[in-house]
């Protein structure tokens, strides 16, 4: 009974609207020898279908094992996910269903890592269509590899060739059309833009706005690059030490931080134009480097980065409160 | 029609592959004679038979009038203490070794390999401890004493030494595969199949398992040198061929009893060895350093 | 850095100063080399290298002399009943064990009753023994179950221990009740003996070192070997160097034909040959299939060429005549003896039952892989049998495998390739282990003749005690043999001992053979010049 | 420290196992054979009732898992049964014959050791030369060649054609041996200060050190190599460059020390199978070590020797192993002891 | 006018790989003046790093060659120096901060001892230090990076350190040897948004405190801009455009430099640019004449076969682009 305002509203919410995901007090531990490791550590927040929800944070504050959780790779030690307002999807992959995973398809950070270096580009899109019964049959298969090449916009040629032979961006590209052979609605995007150039960025995250658009798919967008959330995202979480700290709807989340941490990140960020320049957080220093999830301090796990820290911050861990219509906060700055 | 052209295109880039490969193998000139030394041996070890100037000295032979000749034009490595050409046993004891190397790593690799892409995949479970921990036990002695413990139970006998080496010798690969296997297995893409829904089998034998052949391959041509070289001092302690089966280890050792007068009778199935084993050394060097692996 | 160069410094000291050489610490170093193990407690130790040991280290009541006739020794003289059942042995007086104490009549009854308790090496000699009674303090009777008539010539396998000494070093608990372990763990590395030699030092595998005993009750030639060596190798090129550099002065017996050869031409170094007692059989196994055939059998006989074996294979050799070496009292010299003929060869094959299915009958010869020419053996073996179509197969095992094969009668193999010899002088010896009955499963007999015509023939000749007439009954059985043809002699086998003849004296090499093995070993008769070895070193 | 500590309790837990394991497999290897051990042992014509007796005392009538049950008791105790072969408990053999192979390897270690790190160093350094090609010739030739042929040609070289060096035994014949406090030879003529024993001793250890060391070495010159050149590529020595650390301190500080670790890792493991894979090399020089017994052992199925020698090699195995993880450890901070494993 | 800290001529650096050449550098000219802040920019594989190694003499050679060009300094060849001449310079004048300080640290020793021996090595040669002396000198530069517990730091192994710590030791460790110039290698890449702020403004502060010239190189661009005075903008190996740091980001002239600013993602939303299609050209077989021209959309036949030079549109700003040959300032408002 934490949380109890904020669950209320989460479960009106879940009433009201179409939810493609719901996140429902996610935990995430990993026991190591240097200890308990909380890599997530109860988190709830909810995706609406057809929007892009941002997830931003620093190396280390568990985003990407939010994702991995989500996708299936982990079983959650504790709390729900829910797809689709009824299908509780809290398991592993192996015990998932195929129409689920089917559904759900994830595009990973390292296009280096995320595609076998010994298997042709065929043989890793076909992967898909093989297990899901896509195709039919061995023609039916190649072309749909084609076809698939075709969308992301690489030469045919590329069907027969092997990832260590083409480019990074190019791998991407695969790799978002191997995500994409299965039709699914809603995928996961692990930073999938922060191996790349920003020229080739910018040509991938407009690919992967347009095929929002055509096939009606809802993104989880995980970076930790602000500026980049802040064109494609429609709603907006940050992420520490395993906790969120903020949740926002995207204009009013760059108009109007409010946790100290988005303040400091959004300070930290270099800028090219002087508009940008304005919309900084002024004056905000930052300082000390986010500690390790194994000894998560005590209270609030930012209390010591904080440059407006209260005496309660280091005892007390925050609870979550809303603020505006939409915008929640993790910090005492904001209880009443 | 279609999947015909289509398989072509596939094999046109397999064929390009090889080719690149080929020309990186090519560029090193110790690999190039590692490669030309195994052709000459295998041209002599499969037509041994044709080439070798006594086939008959590889049976039943004997001839005591013309024991222990130095090495002339009749016989260019000499004979051996019963009359026989040494140059044709060893030709046939070249090829009862590239045997014993073949059919030693056909019984392991397989084994080997299956049991560690199993316990590397379930890095974790009790497979993996159960697997693992045979392996341990398998590689705490050297594998040398480990053959020689087996083969002295067993009757000597070229299979039997086989069986022995092998049995020492499987964990290797295991270790090799289960290394690779486990840290793979955290490799998104291996994730992403998982993720995708593709089955146990398929993320076994086609997305790891392709990732070991590199290493595999450049351990099993490594390998063949070290099977030989155990296999030669297994028999050169008497626990390899029977007699008068040419085996290159007991030319050794049996030729070592007539050192230094009639140094050849050891001397140069000893060449022999080494250089089978050389051949097969600098071959697998140039594998491991065409396909990129590691060194250790 | 500096590290690296100090050791490099210290590495480059040490081999200048390796040239130096190390003195010997005996005057007159006798060595010679066997194959590991060697067992210096009598009541253990059968083979070869363990009697050479043991008769350098222990005393015998009596003595071989070079025909193997019985001469006193420990014993001073001694009677037989006229059944044949009590011997009364008297012993020399006054003679000091290597601790000093006296060899008394108590010493002997131990050391038979601790024989025959402990049950191994040569104890199945001393079945015959009922009791020993011990009748003064140098006095001791033998009760025998029956008349046996080689009673003396077994005698030279019983050596008498220093019972107080072994008693001293008997650790328990132990396998022999109150007598613990009976001294077996001390009598392992230690010797309880009053022979001319006794134990220095004896590291396992390495060697075994003695020194003379200065109090040895017989004066000893002041050139007999101060210190007498047995070391545990028979590598070729090792024995081949250790002569050549004159650390070894006689070596084995088992070195191949080349090595021989090789020896020969180093000067100072001569083969001493003698007619070791030892025969080499290729012994057929009468029961399996197709050897089970007699005629199967007498082919083979008469298709393997005996000469090219005692010309090539072991040169100097002599072809054997019957199961028995013909150096031993009652052998008989006018047995049959088969020559390689492939017309006979062929006649006895076609009458054989297998003649029709050669090839389903491959016949396996086991052979141990120690000596070397016993490959070559087995080779000509393999291609005489091929010239009357018999496929051979071979089997080279290392000796222990030889045992075990031979063991049981499933195992073994078609031919089994041993040399035996007898364990006392006499052609009985060598008729009782070979053939009886009771040797089937052990390496002396691969027969598995099962024969009870033969048992009760051969221990009748055994409790003949005149000598004549068990000489007579030996010919017998030995004709008997013959006609069973249950075996291929093949030769009677030259003992070839390379020795440095340019300055050891040994009696053996100069053909004062003794026919019981291990005397001629003993270090007491052997001579050894220190100045002429030097001169050969220069 | 307490981790160091830490990892070695649970390494020699983990070797606990092993041994077990080890010991139950050559257990088992040892008694499938067929025949009557105790039979060999008595020799031919030893009565029924004595060989019965034998394998009364050997527990060799129970079945296999009581055998083992025995024997594992007795091992506990340090009693590893007697040796059909020498009469003697096979402990006692093992304690006389460990030293001399220990010797051995020692030597054999050292040589492996120097000559290896310092050829592949220069290989290293002078990578693609003249001088790099003539130690890999070397190397490979090292690697190609089984220990016994080594031994075979160095006895004929040094020792029948030269005469400059013993062949047998581990001492000349004459030489008063040392009194024995550790068993090997040279070190207690050092401690009781017989020098001139020490360099007798050395003499008959040159030969047999350098056959046994010769493959191994080879293969740390190989590898020493081959870490050095990659090294020689990594960033952090492109930035002790532009600190302008000189080439020297460079070359024999900042990229030596790396490159050693695969080097270590591999000496210990050769250091190891020198014990085990001596026996040749042993039988050639006659040298009384551990691995001639053991073959011996084998040969003569000698059940006992043979348990316990694998257990023994199988333990300086284990050791070795520990050792070098506490080395490399110790050189290299990014390996961890114990290993990090985390789980869900 | 006074004489540039560092000038680069004309250089080219070539490596021979298995089928051939790669021209890496194809006549890179730059120029850096005493306490001036240099940004170098460009995509992965333009050879921005092969530049600033060939500055220190870090390229292993072979395979590279260098086979036109001279890098001055203080108008003295580096390229030419002896030995001890270079060693000279990178004991005391010029210093380089690695991308990755995981890497640029050795992980087998210390802090202590690499920062010592950095130390050690550096300043004017023959004198030699005491053994406090440099301990003493290592702790101040620790502290000067505001490495907390400096005693202790000196003591751990890199793999204790944090990413931003061990990007610290690594500037502390070109702070000591270098005196007029420190080149930066992407120093902020592989480190997070906050540590990535906290490491730049360190960075800057002590150049100015140190009056060291900086040359930073970076694909970020946001990056150059708050960091430096001057930029060069790299493509392919080749300089392609030149400006100071403002009027580059107000007035990109190159295409090249024109796409990369559009596909950067903007704070105040609103979408992104198109970004550049296509990619950095192979190195074995570079187009001819303006290495751009594949990817470049105002691409004129002349761009197909000769090399545009730099051509001076205004006092600072140079662009090698033929767009620009006939220079009008009207070109600036395009």
């Amino acid at each position: 009974m934490r949380l109890p305002v904020f669950y209320f509203r989460i479960l009106e919410v879940i009433a009201l609207t179409n939810n493609i995901l719901f996140v429902d007090h996610l935990e995430k531990y990993f026991f190591t020898y240097q200890g308990i490791v909380k890599a997530v550590d109860g988190i709830s927040f909810f995706i609406k279908e057809g929007e892009t929800f941002g997830l931003v944070g620093e190396s280390g504050s568990g985003k990407s094992t939010v994702a991995y959780t989500v996708v299936g790779m982990y079983r959650p030690t504790k709390g729900k996910i829910i797809y689709k307002g009824d299908k509780d999807i809290s398991q592993d992959s192996r015990k998932r269903p195929l129409a689920i995973k089917k559904e759900i398809q994830i595009v990973y950070q390292d296009p280096g890592t995320s595609l076998n270096p010994s298997m042709t580009i065929k043989d890793i899109l076909e992967l898909p269509l093989k297990v899901h019964n896509i195709s039919k049959n061995h023609e039916d298969r190649i072309k749909k590899v084609k076809e698939l090449l075709e969308m992301v916009q690489l030469p045919v040629s590329y069907t027969y060739k092997y990832p260590s032979m083409i480019g990074g961006g190019e791998k991407q590209m695969v790799a978002i059309a191997r995500a994409l052979a299965t039709n699914p609605s809603f995928v996961l995007l692990d930073e999938p833009t922060s191996a790349l150039d920003v020229s080739v960025q910018a040509k991938l995250i407009n690919m992967l706005i347009q095929f929002q658009k055509k096939f009606k798919l809802s993104y989880l967008f995980i970076t930790h690059d602000l500026s980049l959330m802040r064109n494609v995202a429609s709603r907006v979480a940050i992420m520490y030490l395993g906790k969120l700290c903020e949740i926002a709807p995207s204009s009013e989340f760059f108009k109007n931080p409010l946790h100290p941490y988005t303040q400091m990140l959004l300070s930290s960020i270099p800028v090219i134009s002087d508009e940008e320049e304005a919309l900084k957080p002024k004056k905000i220093i930052s300082k000390g480097e986010i500690p390790s999830p194994v000894n998560i301090p005590p209270g609030c796990s930012f209390h010591f980065r904080c440059h407006k820290k209260m005496d309660i911050c280091s005892c007390e861990d925050p609870i979550i409160t809303e603020v505006n219509e939409g915008h929640t906060v993790r910090c005492h700055l904001y209880t009443k | 029609m279609q999947k015909k052209s289509l398989t072509q295109e596939e094999l046109s880039r397999r064929w390009e592959n090889i080719r690149r490969n080929w020309y990186k193998f090519s560029r090193n000139p110790l690999s190039i004679t590692g490669l030309v030394m195994i052709c000459i041996i295998l041209f002599f070890t499969i037509f041994a038979p044709f080439v070798s100037p006594y086939p008959e000295s590889a049976g039943k032979f004997i001839n005591f009038y013309e024991a222990s000749q130095p090495p002339s034009l009749n016989h260019l490595c000499g004979t051996d203490a019963f009359g026989r050409d040494i140059l044709t046993r060893i030709f046939f004891g070249c090829r009862y070794s590239l045997i014993m190397g073949v059919t030693v790593l056909l019984l392991i690799v397989p084994v080997g390999v299956v049991l560690g892409l199993i316990a590397g995949y379930h890095r974790g479970s009790w497979l993996e401890i159960v697997i693992m921990r045979i392996t341990d036990i398998f590689i705490a002695v050297p594998p040398l004493i480990l053959a020689l413990a087996v083969c002295s139970v067993l009757t000597p006998s070229i299979f039997n030494a086989m069986l022995a080496i092998s049995i020492a010798w499987w964990p290797w690969y295991t270790r090799l595969v289960y290394g690779i296997a486990s840290s793979l297995k955290e490799e998104f893409f291996v994730k992403s199949a998982e993720v995708t829904g593709a089955n146990k089998m398929y993320i076994l034998f086609r997305e790891i398992l392709l990732n070991c052949i590199s290493p595999i391959l450049t351990k099993m041509s490594l390998d063949m040198g070290w099977i030989i070289l155990i296999g030669s001092s297994l028999s050169f302690v008497g626990l390899g061929a029977q007699p008068p089966t040419p085996d290159l280890g007991s030319m050794v050792a049996d030729g070592s009893k007539y050192l230094p007068d009639q140094w050849w009778i050891s001397v140069f199935p000893a060449f022999a060895i080494m250089l089978i084993v050389l051949s097969f050394n600098l071959f697998g060097d140039g594998i491991r350093d065409t396909l990129g692996v590691e060194r250790g | 850095m500096s590290k690296s160069v100090k050791i490099l410094l210290v590495t480059l000291c040490l081999i200048g100063i390796l040239s130096l050489g190390v003195a010997s610490a005996a005057e007159r170093p006798f060595r010679t080399n066997w194959s590991w193990p060697t067992y210096i407690d009598p009541a253990v130790g059968s083979d070869f290298s363990s009697s050479t040991a043991l008769v350098n280290l222990y005393d015998t009541l009596f003595y071989p002399d070079i025909k193997g006739d019985p001469q006193p020794h420990i014993a001073e003289s001694w009677e037989v009943s006229a059944d044949g059942l009590v011997w009364t042995i008297h012993l020399r007086q006054g003679i000091k064990f290597h601790d000093g104490t006296e060899l008394t009549a108590e010493d002997v009854k131990f050391s038979m009753d601790r024989l025959i308790t402990i049950g191994e090496g040569y104890a199945y000699l001393f079945k015959v023994i009922k009791s020993t009674e011990v009748l003064d303090k140098y006095t001791v009777v033998f009760h025998l179950n029956h008349p046996f008539g080689p009673f003396e010539a077994v005698m030279y396998r019983f050596y008498i221990l220093n019972k107080d000494l072994v008693m001293a070093n008997i650790e328990r608990p132990g396998p022999y009740g109150d007598m613990g372990d009976y001294g077996k763990q001390y009598l392992l590395t230690h010797d309880a003996g009053s022979g001319p030699y006794m134990v220095k030092a004896f590291p396992l595998e390495e060697y075994l070192l003695m020194t003379i005993h200065p109090n040895y009750w017989i004066p000893i030639d002041p050139n007999a070997p101060d210190e007498y060596k047995m070391i545990g190798t028979c590598e070729p090129v090792t024995v081949r160097t250790a002569m050549s550099r004159r650390e070894l002065e006689i070596a084995d017996r088992w070195q191949p034909v080349e090595a021989l050869d090789a020896l020969e031409k180093i000067n100072g170094i001569k083969i001493g040959e003698f007619d070791s007692g030892l025969s080499y059989y290729y012994m057929v196994n009468t029961k399996k299939p197709p050897t089970d055939d007699i005629h199967f059998r007498k082919a083979m006989a008469w298709a393997l060429d005996y000469k090219t074996v005692i010309n090539k294979v072991f040169p100097g050799s002599i072809q054997s005549r019957g199961p028995v070496n013909q150096s031993l009292p009652g052998a008989d010299p006018t047995i049959f003896q088969y020559q390689r003929n492939l017309d006979k060869a062929m006649a006895e094959l076609k009458q054989s039952k297998y003649y029709n299915q050669l090839d389903e009958y491959p016949v396996v010869v086991a052979f141990p892989s120690v000596p070397a020419d016993n490959e070559k053996m087995a080779l000509l073996f393999m291609s005489n049998m091929a010239d009357i179509g018999i496929k051979v197969e071979t089997l080279k095992v290392p000796w222990a495998s030889i045992i075990e094969i031979m063991a049981s009668e499933e195992t073994s193999s078609h031919v089994a390739g041993v040399s035996v010899a007898p364990h006392y002088p006499e052609a009985g010896s060598l008729l009782e282990s070979r053939y009886k009955s009771d040797s089937v499963a052990t390496w002396e007999q691969n027969e598995w003749l099962l024969d009870s015509k033969f048992d009760a023939m051969i221990e009748d000749a055994l409790k003949t005690v005149n000598r004549e007439e068990r000489f007579v009954k030996y010919s017998k059985t030995q004709q008997y043999i013959m006609d069973l043809c249950p075996t291929l002699f093949i030769f009677d086998m030259m003992a070839k001992h390379p020795y440095q003849v340019g300055y050891i004296d040994w009696p053996a090499a100069r053909g004062e053979v003794i026919p019981v093995m291990g005397y001629n070993l003993a270090g007491r008769f052997i001579k050894v010049y220190p100045d002429k070895r030097a001169e050969l070193l220069k | 420290m307490g981790r160091t500590i830490k990892f070695i309790a649970k390494r020699l837990a983990f070797s606990v196992f092993v041994l077990v394991g080890l010991s139950i497999l050559i257990f088992v290897i040892a008694r499938v054979m067929p025949g009557n051990p105790a039979r060999m042992a008595l020799g031919a014509r030893a009565p029924e009732w004595v060989v019965e007796r034998l394998r009364e005392e050997m527990h060799l009538n129970e079945p296999l898992y009581v055998q083992y049950y025995y024997w594992a008791k007795g091992a506990l105790h340090g009693n590893f049964g007697i040796s059909l072969v020498t009469r003697r408990s096979v402990a006692n053999d093992i304690k006389a014959f460990f030293p001399a192979s220990l010797e051995l390897a020692l030597y054999a270690g050292i040589f492996m050791g120097i000559i290896g790190i310092v050829l592949g160093t220069i290989s290293g350094w002078y990578a693609n030369t003249w001088v790099d090609n003539l130690v890999r010739i070397i190397s490979y030739m090292g690697i190609v060649t089984p220990s016994f042929v080594f031994a075979i040609f160095f006895v004929l070289i040094f020792s029948y054609v030269l005469e400059i060096l013993p062949t047998i035994g581990r001492l000349t014949p004459g030489v008063v041996p040392p009194p024995s406090v550790t068993g090997v030879i040279t070190f207690d003529a050092l401690i009781t200060g017989r020098f001139d024993v020490f360099f007798d001793a050395l003499k008959h250890l040159l030969l047999p050190a350098i056959s046994l060391a010769m493959g191994p070495l080879s293969q740390e010159a190989r590898i020493t190599r081959a870490s050095l050149v990659d090294n020689v590529q990594k960033d952090y020595i492109a930035s002790e460059r532009s600190c302008g650390i000189p080439e020297r301190t460079i070359m024999f500080k900042y990229l030596l020390k790396p490159s050693l670790i695969p080097t270590i890792t591999i000496y210990g493991l050769d250091f190891a199978s020198i014990l085990g894979n001596a026996f040749l090399v042993e039988l050639i020089f006659n040298w009384p070590g551990l691995s001639r017994y053991g073959m011996n052992a084998m040969l003569q199925k000698d059940l006992n020797a043979i348990t316990a020698v694998v257990l023994v090699l199988g333990l300086v195995f284990i050791i070795a192993n520990i050792v070098v993880d506490l080395t490399v450890g110790y050189l290299d901070p990014r390996i961890g002891l114990g290993t990090e494993r985390s789980s869900e | 006018m006074t004489k540039p800290l560092l000038e680069i001529k004309n250089l080219h650096v070539w490596f021979k790989v298995f089928g051939g050449i790669l021209r890496v550098l194809d006549g890179v000219n730059f120029t850096v003046m005493s306490e001036e802040k240099v940004g170098l920019v460009g995509e992965t594989g333009c050879g921005k790093t092969t530049t600033m190694k060939a500055i220190m003499r870090l390229l292993s050679m072979p395979p590279a060659i260098i086979p036109k060009g001279e890098i001055l300094f203080k108008g003295k060849d580096i390229l030419r120096m002896n030995r001890a001449e270079l060693q000279q310079i990178r004991k005391e004048k010029i210093s380089m901060i690695f991308q990755d300080p995981t890497a640029a640290l050795n992980p087998v020793f210390t802090i202590g001892t690499q920062i010592q021996d950095a130390v050690r090595f550096s300043g004017k040669s023959g004198r030699k230090m005491k053994k406090d002396e440099i301990k003493a000198r290592a702790m101040q530069v620790l502290k000067e990076v505001s490495l907390p517990d400096q005693e202790r730091v000196l003591h751990n192994y890199p793999i204790q350190l944090s990413g931003g710590m061990r990007q610290r030791v690594c500037i502390s460790m070109a702070l000591v040897s270098a005196s007029e110039l420190i080149i930066g290698d992407e120093p902020e890449t592989s480190l997070d948004v906050t540590i990535k702020d906290q490491i730049l403004r360190l960075l800057k502060e002590l150049v100015e405190k140190h009056n060291t010239s900086i040359i930073l190189i970076s694909h970020a661009l946001g990056t150059v801009k708050n960091m430096t005075d001057k930029v060069y903008v790299m493509y392919a190996g080749t300089m392609v455009e030149l400006a100071k740091t403002k009027d580059l980001f107000a007035h990109p002239l190159h295409p090249y430099s024109k796409g990369l600013l559009a596909a950067i993602p903007r704070l105040t939303g609103g979408g992104i640019g198109e970004g550049i299609d296509g990619h950095i050209p192979e190195y074995i077989n570079p187009p001819k004449g303006c290495r751009f021209h594949p990817r470049c959309k105002q691409v004129m036949p002349m761009c197909k076969d000769k090399k545009p030079p730099l051509f001076k549109v205004s006092e600072k700003h140079e662009v090698a682009c033929f767009l620009f040959q006939n220079f009008g300032g009207d070109c600036i408002d395009k």
